[in-house]
C-alpha cells in the first residue's frame, strides 16, 4: 500500500493512512494488517496492527500505533508515497448483528487497544445502536481521539496519573458513572479486558485480544490461547485467524 | 516444468521446493492464496499420536534475522489429521511428506504406522529432533545410537520412505547422518532449529513462555549450509535442505551445497508466496543458465560453474 | 565508575566490558582512536607458541546479521608478543585477558607458562574452540575429558587465573563447563563462534579460502543466551559472555542471562568506538535504575526486576 | 557524512558527493572510506570504496562504486542530505614523492579500480609529472570518466567487446600504442595487476589491492597478503593498513 500520511497524533503514538485496493476487502471493524515495518529484509517477522477506520471511496484506510520497539519505530519513518507491504485485511472483526437498533453499546478501549474500536462507534451508530465510549491511557500525552469518539456519543477518558479525564482505570470510570449498557466491546490490556470480565460475569458483546504471531493466517499456531469450556485443555483458538475479536468469555484471558 | 523435475523416495516432485514442516500448516491457510499444485511437494506440520496443544504463549520471537518458536507440537493428533487434514488434501496431487513426532519409540512406530498405511502420504520425516518437546525426543536427535534404533522401528512399520530431520544441535551431525543411514533412512531433512533463547530485558524474564526455542531464519542459513556439505561428503542419501532460505540465491546455494530439494520454512511468514515466487524464478534461472534438469547443481556440487 | 566495578579472577575491571579476542588484534589499532583506559579489560588476539600466517584470504564473509571469519590465529607468535605487544600495553592499567590457543597440550603450556611468567596478564583465557584451526584444536573443545585434561595442565604451569573459552559447536556446552570447571577452571568465556559457511553461487565454491569459518555477530546471540543461561543453572563460575552484542540492550540480556561480565567482537567492526560507547550507556542505566552495582543485575538473573 | 549528491555516471555505476570534516584528514591519493551501506543494523560490515576525489575548501569528497552485492545497491538509494556512516580517511595512498617532475607516469586502472587514480592524475600532473592514462572496461556502457582523465593528459580507453575504444586489454592497449614511461600506477583486477607485474618486470611505482575486509584499521587480520621475498611465508601486509597502495612486487599478487 502507499503512504497517505504518517504523523505523530500523541506522544510515541503515530496515525498513518494509507491507500491500496485491499481497503475494498474489509468486512468488519476490528480486522487487521500484517505489516513488514521496512522495505529492507529485516526486521523479519510482520507487525500486527489493527484497522482503525477506511474508506471505501478512496481507498483509504487509517492506523495508529505506538512505536514500542524496532518494527513500530521503522514504521513511523516511513514517509508520504513510501510503498509498505501490507498482507490483509486479515482476521474476524466485530459482529454488529449481535447489537439490536436501540440498544446501549458501551465501548472500552485502552492505549492502543482503542484504533480498532473507533470504527466499531462509527458502524454501530449508523445501525442505531447507541454508543457509550471509555478510553483509558497513561497519561495525558498519551490521549488520542477523544474528540474523534465524540462523533458517535459520549465519551469518557480516564488516565492512570489523573492528568487528564478520571483518575484511575477504566473500570472505575464505569462503576463512578454506573454506566448502563447492553453489549460491552473491549480492547486493550489483557488485564483491563480480565477486569472487565469478571465485573460483568453475564455480560454480551465481544473483546479483541492480542497475542505474538508468526504468520498471521493461521498457519504457524503461535497465536492461540485457550478456550475457557474445555476440561482437558486441548481446545484452542488462533487469535489471527479465529480471532482477534472472540464473544466474551469464549477464550482464557 | 520438467528441467525441475526431482525425484526423491516417494515423492515424485514437479520441482525442488516445498513448504518446511510447522510453517505450512496443513496447507489449507495457503490454499486460500494460490494453488498447492505448484508446489514440489508439502510437509506438514508435525503429527502426534494424541492431540497436542503445544506450550504456553508467547510462542515466538524475533531475533536478529532470524525468530525462535516454541509452538510444542500442538496438532491435533493422528486421527484427526487423517480424517480432516489428509482428506481435505486429496484433491492434491502434490506429494505430501507426512512430518512425524512422539515421545517415545511405540508414538513414532504407531504414528508411522498408520499414515503410511493411508497410502496418501509419499513419505514419512522423523522429527527427532524438535527442541521444543521436553519429554525425551531430544535425546533421539542427539544420540546416533537411539537415532539408528528409532529409524530401524520406524522403517520395520511404515510403507513408504522414511527421511530423517537432523537436529543442528550436535557437536557432529556426520554421525547421525551416517547412523540413520545405517539403520536404513531413505532421505535426510536438516536442518532443524538450533536451540536459543531471548530474554526480555524490561521484565528480565525469557520472553518465551518456555523459555528457549527454536532458531530459524537466515541466521541460522550459514550453519546449515555448513552441516550439509559436511554430510554431503559422506553419503549419497537424498537430502532435503532447510535453515534460513528466502531467495533464489539461497536455494541454489543449498543445491550446490548438496542439497536434492530445499524446504522453506520462516519464509513464508514474511511473504505467504515465497514458495510458488522461488519456483518460477528457479525455473527461469534454469532456463537462462541452460541446465537440462536442476539435478546437475547438486550433482556437479561446488564444481557447478 | 565504581557502580560498575566488576572484580573476577585476575582481572579488577573498572566496568565488565571488554572487547573479544580476535576483534581487537593487541590493542594498538584502537589506541589510536581512543584511551584503552576506558575499557574493562582487553582480550588479547589469540597466541601460539610460533608465529603463524593464518589461512588463505578470502578470510571473512558477510552473512545475514552476521559474518563468518577463518584467520587462522594468524599472530606473531609468543616472542614476539611479549617483546612488542605487551611492552607496548605496559603503559595501559586495564587489565588484559591472554587469549592462548595451540594444536597440542604441550603447546597450550608453553604458551601459558611464558605469558603468565610476564606477569603482564591479568588471566589466560584458554581458546579451546578454534573452528578454523585443523590440526585438533576442534577436539578439545568437543571433548569434555581433553577439555579437562588440558584445562589441568595450563593450571598446574600458569601463575594466574585461567578462564576457558567454550565452544557452541556442542551437544551439550554444560558437559564441558562441568569438566573444566572440576579440572580447575577459574572461569568460562562463552560463546566462541558456530562453524558456518558461505557458497558463492556464481563460482560455484566456498566464499572462504577455508571453505568454513566462524560465525560471529548478532545472529548467534539467542543461542549464547541460551547456552550462557543453561550454564549459569549449573555452576557459579565466573561467565563472561560473548556473541552478537552490540547494543546496551545486549549487555543487560547478557548478564540476566548470568554473564559477569562481557566481551564484544564483530561489532567493533561496525563501530570501533562500541566498546566505550556501551560502557557509557551502561553507567547511565545503572544510575537511572538505581543500581548499587551492576552485579546485582547477574546475582538477581531472571529476577532481576 | 551528508549526501551532496548520488547519480549513475554509467551502468551500475554511482558517483556520490559527501560532504564532512573527514576531508580535511586525507593524506593522498588512493585512501580508502570503510562505509556502512544503510542506516539499519544490517547489512552488519562496512564497504571499503576508494575516494576518487576531493576538496578541502568546500569539505566535499568524491566517490565512485559498482552496484556489486547488497551493500553498494543499498548505498545506490541515498539520497541528497542523507547522512552516511564513514569511516576514514584509511590506509595508506600513493607516494607521489617517488615521481620526479619531468618523468612520464602511466596511469592504468580497470574497472571500479579507476576511481582513486583520478585524484592521483591530478596531484601528478600538479607536480609536474606527465601523465599518460589506459583504462579498461567491460564494456561501452560501463566507462566512465575518460574525459576526466584527459584534463591530465592522453588518455586511452580499451574494452574488452571492443564497444568502446580500443579492443581488448589494458596491456594490449600499452604494446600496441608501445607507451612509455619511468613510474606505473595501477588498480584494478588482480589478473590486470599480474599481467602488468609480469610484462614490466623492473617497473618502478605502486599498485592498488583490494581484499575482503573485516575492521579496515589493522586489527582483525582479514585482508593480509603474502610479501613476495618471504621464503617462510609467515610474512604479511594488511590491505587496510599497510596498503590498500603496495610497491610494485612487494606482496604477492
Ligand atoms: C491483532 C493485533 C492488533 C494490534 N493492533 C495494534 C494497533 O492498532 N496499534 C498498536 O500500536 N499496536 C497494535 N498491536 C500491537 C503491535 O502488534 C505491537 O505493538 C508491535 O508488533 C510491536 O512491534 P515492535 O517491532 O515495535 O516491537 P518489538 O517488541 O521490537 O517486537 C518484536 C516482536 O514481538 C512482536 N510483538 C511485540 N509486542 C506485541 C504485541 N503487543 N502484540 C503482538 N505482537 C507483539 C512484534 O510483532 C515482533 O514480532 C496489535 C497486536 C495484535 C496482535
Ligand atoms: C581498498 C578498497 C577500495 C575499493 N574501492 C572501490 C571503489 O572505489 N569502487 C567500487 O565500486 N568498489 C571498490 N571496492 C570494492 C568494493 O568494496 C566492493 O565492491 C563492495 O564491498 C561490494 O559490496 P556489496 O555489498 O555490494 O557486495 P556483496 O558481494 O554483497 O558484499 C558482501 C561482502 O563482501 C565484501 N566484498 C565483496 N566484494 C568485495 C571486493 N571486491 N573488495 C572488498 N570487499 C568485497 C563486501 O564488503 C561485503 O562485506 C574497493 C575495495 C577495497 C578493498
Ligand atoms: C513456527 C515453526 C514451527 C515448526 N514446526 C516444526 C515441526 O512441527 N516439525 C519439524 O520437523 N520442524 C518444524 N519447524 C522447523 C522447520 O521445518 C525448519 O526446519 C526450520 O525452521 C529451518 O528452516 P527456516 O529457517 O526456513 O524456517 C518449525 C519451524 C518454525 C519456525
Ligand atoms: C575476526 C574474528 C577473529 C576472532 N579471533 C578469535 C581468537 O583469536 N580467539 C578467540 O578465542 N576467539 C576469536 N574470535 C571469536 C570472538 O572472540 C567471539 O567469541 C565471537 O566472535 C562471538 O562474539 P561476537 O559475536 O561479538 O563477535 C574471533 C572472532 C572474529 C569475528
Ligand atoms: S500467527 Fe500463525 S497461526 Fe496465528
Ligand atoms: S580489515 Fe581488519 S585487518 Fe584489514
Amino acid at each position: 500500500m502507499i503512504v497517505v500520511s504518517n504523523r505523530e497524533i500523541a506522544e510515541n503514538i503515530f496515525e498513518m493512512t494509507l491507500q491500496g485496493k485491499i481497503v475494498q476487502e474489509i468486512t468488519a471493524p476490528g480486522q487487521f494488517l500484517h505489516i513488514k515495518p521496512s522495505s529492507q529484509p529485516m526486521p523479519l517477522l510482520r507487525r500486527p496492527i489493527s484497522i482503525c477506520n477506511s474508506n471505501k471511496q478512496n481507498n483509504e484506510l487509517t492506523i495508529i500505533y505506538r512505536t514500542e520497539g524496532e518494527g513500530t519505530t521503522l514504521l513511523s519513518q516511513r514517509k508520504e508515497n513510501d510503498s509498505v507491504d501490507v498482507l490483509g485485511p486479515l482476521g474476524n472483526g466485530f459482529s454488529l448483528e449481535e447489537t439490536k437498533q436501540e440498544e446501549t453499546a458501551l465501548i472500552v478501549g485502552g492505549g492502543v487497544g482503542v484504533p480498532p474500536l473507533y470504527s466499531l462507534a462509527l458502524a454501530l451508530v449508523e445501525r442505531g445502536v447507541k454508543v457509550t465510549t471509555v478510553l483509558g491511557f497513561a497519561d495525558a500525552a498519551s490521549v488520542f481521539y477523544e474528540n474523534r469518539f465524540k462523533e458517535a456519543g459520549d465519551v469518557y477518558v480516564s488516565t492512570i496519573d489523573g492528568s487528564a479525564g478520571n483518575k484511575g482505570l477504566v473500570t472505575d470510570v464505569i462503576d463512578r458513572e454506573s454506566l448502563q449498557f447492553n453489549r460491552l466491546y473491549a480492547c486493550g490490556p489483557t488485564p483491563m479486558l480480565k477486569a472487565l470480565e469478571e465485573n460483568y460475569p453475564n455480560v454480551q458483546g465481544s473483546l479483541s485480544l492480542e497475542e505474538r504471531m508468526g504468520c498471521g493466517i493461521g498457519a504457524c499456531f503461535a497465536c492461540v490461547c485457550h478456550t475457557q469450556n474445555d476440561p482437558d485443555g486441548t481446545e484452542y483458538r488462533k487469535v489471527c485467524s479465529d480471532g482477534p475479536v472472540f464473544p466474551w468469555r469464549e477464550v482464557v484471558l | 516444468m520438467t528441467r525441475l523435475q526431482t525425484n526423491l523416495p516417494g515423492l515424485s516432485m514437479k520441482n525442488p521446493i516445498m513448504p518446511a514442516s510447522g510453517c505450512f500448516g496443513f496447507g489449507e491457510e495457503f490454499a486460500k492464496l494460490y494453488d498447492l499444485n505448484q508446489l514440489g511437494a508439502i510437509a506438514l506440520k508435525a503429527t502426534t499420536n494424541h492431540p497436542r496443544f503445544g506450550n504456553a504463549t508467547p510462542r515466538v520471537a524475533e531475533t536478529p534475522a532470524g525468530m525462535l518458536n516454541a509452538i510444542g507440537l500442538q496438532n491435533p493428533g493422528l486421527e484427526k489429521v487423517i480424517s480432516e487434514k489428509l482428506s481435505w488434501l486429496e484433491t492434491y496431487d502434490t506429494p505430501l511428506l507426512a512430518n512425524i513426532a512422539g515421545t517415545t519409540m511405540e508414538d513414532y512406530e504407531e504414528v508411522a504406522a498408520n499414515l503410511s498405511e493411508t497410502n496418501q502420504v509419499g513419505a514419512l520425516e522423523l522429527n527427532i529432533s524438535c527442541p521444543n518437546v521436553k519429554e525425551g525426543g531430544i535425546a533421539f536427535g542427539t544420540d546416533p545410537e537411539l537415532a539408528a534404533e528409532l529409524t530401524r522401528r520406524v522403517k520395520a512399520v511404515s510403507t513408504c520412505p522414511v527421511y530423517v530431520k537432523l537436529s543442528p544441535n550436535v557437536t557432529d551431525i556426520t554421525l547421525l547422518a551416517r547412523a540413520v543411514e545405517r539403520a536404513g533412512a531413505d532421505g535426510l531433512s536438516m536442518i532443524n532449529t538450533l536451540s536459543g533463547m531471548k530474554i526480555e530485558i524490561h521484565s528480565g524474564k525469557p520472553l518465551l513462555a518456555n523459555e528457549s526455542g527454536g532458531l530459524s531464519g537466515p541466521a541460522i542459513k550459514p550453519i546449515a549450509i555448513r552441516m550439509i556439505y559436511e554430510v554431503r561428503k559422506q553419503t549419497e542419501l537424498p537430502i532435503i535442505g532447510m535453515g534460513g532460505i528466502s531467495t533464489l540465491d539461497d536455494v541454489i546455494e543449498f543445491m550446490i551445497a548438496g542439497a536434492d530439494a530445499v524446504a522453506v520454512g520462516t519464509a513464508n511468514f514474511t511473504n505467504p508466496f515465497i514458495c510458488p515466487e522461488l519456483i518460477d524464478e528457479l525455473e527461469d534461472w534454469v532456463k537462462v543458465k541452460g541446465l537440462e534438469n536442476i539435478q546437475e547443481l547438486r550433482q556437479k556440487g561446488v564444481n557447478s560453474f
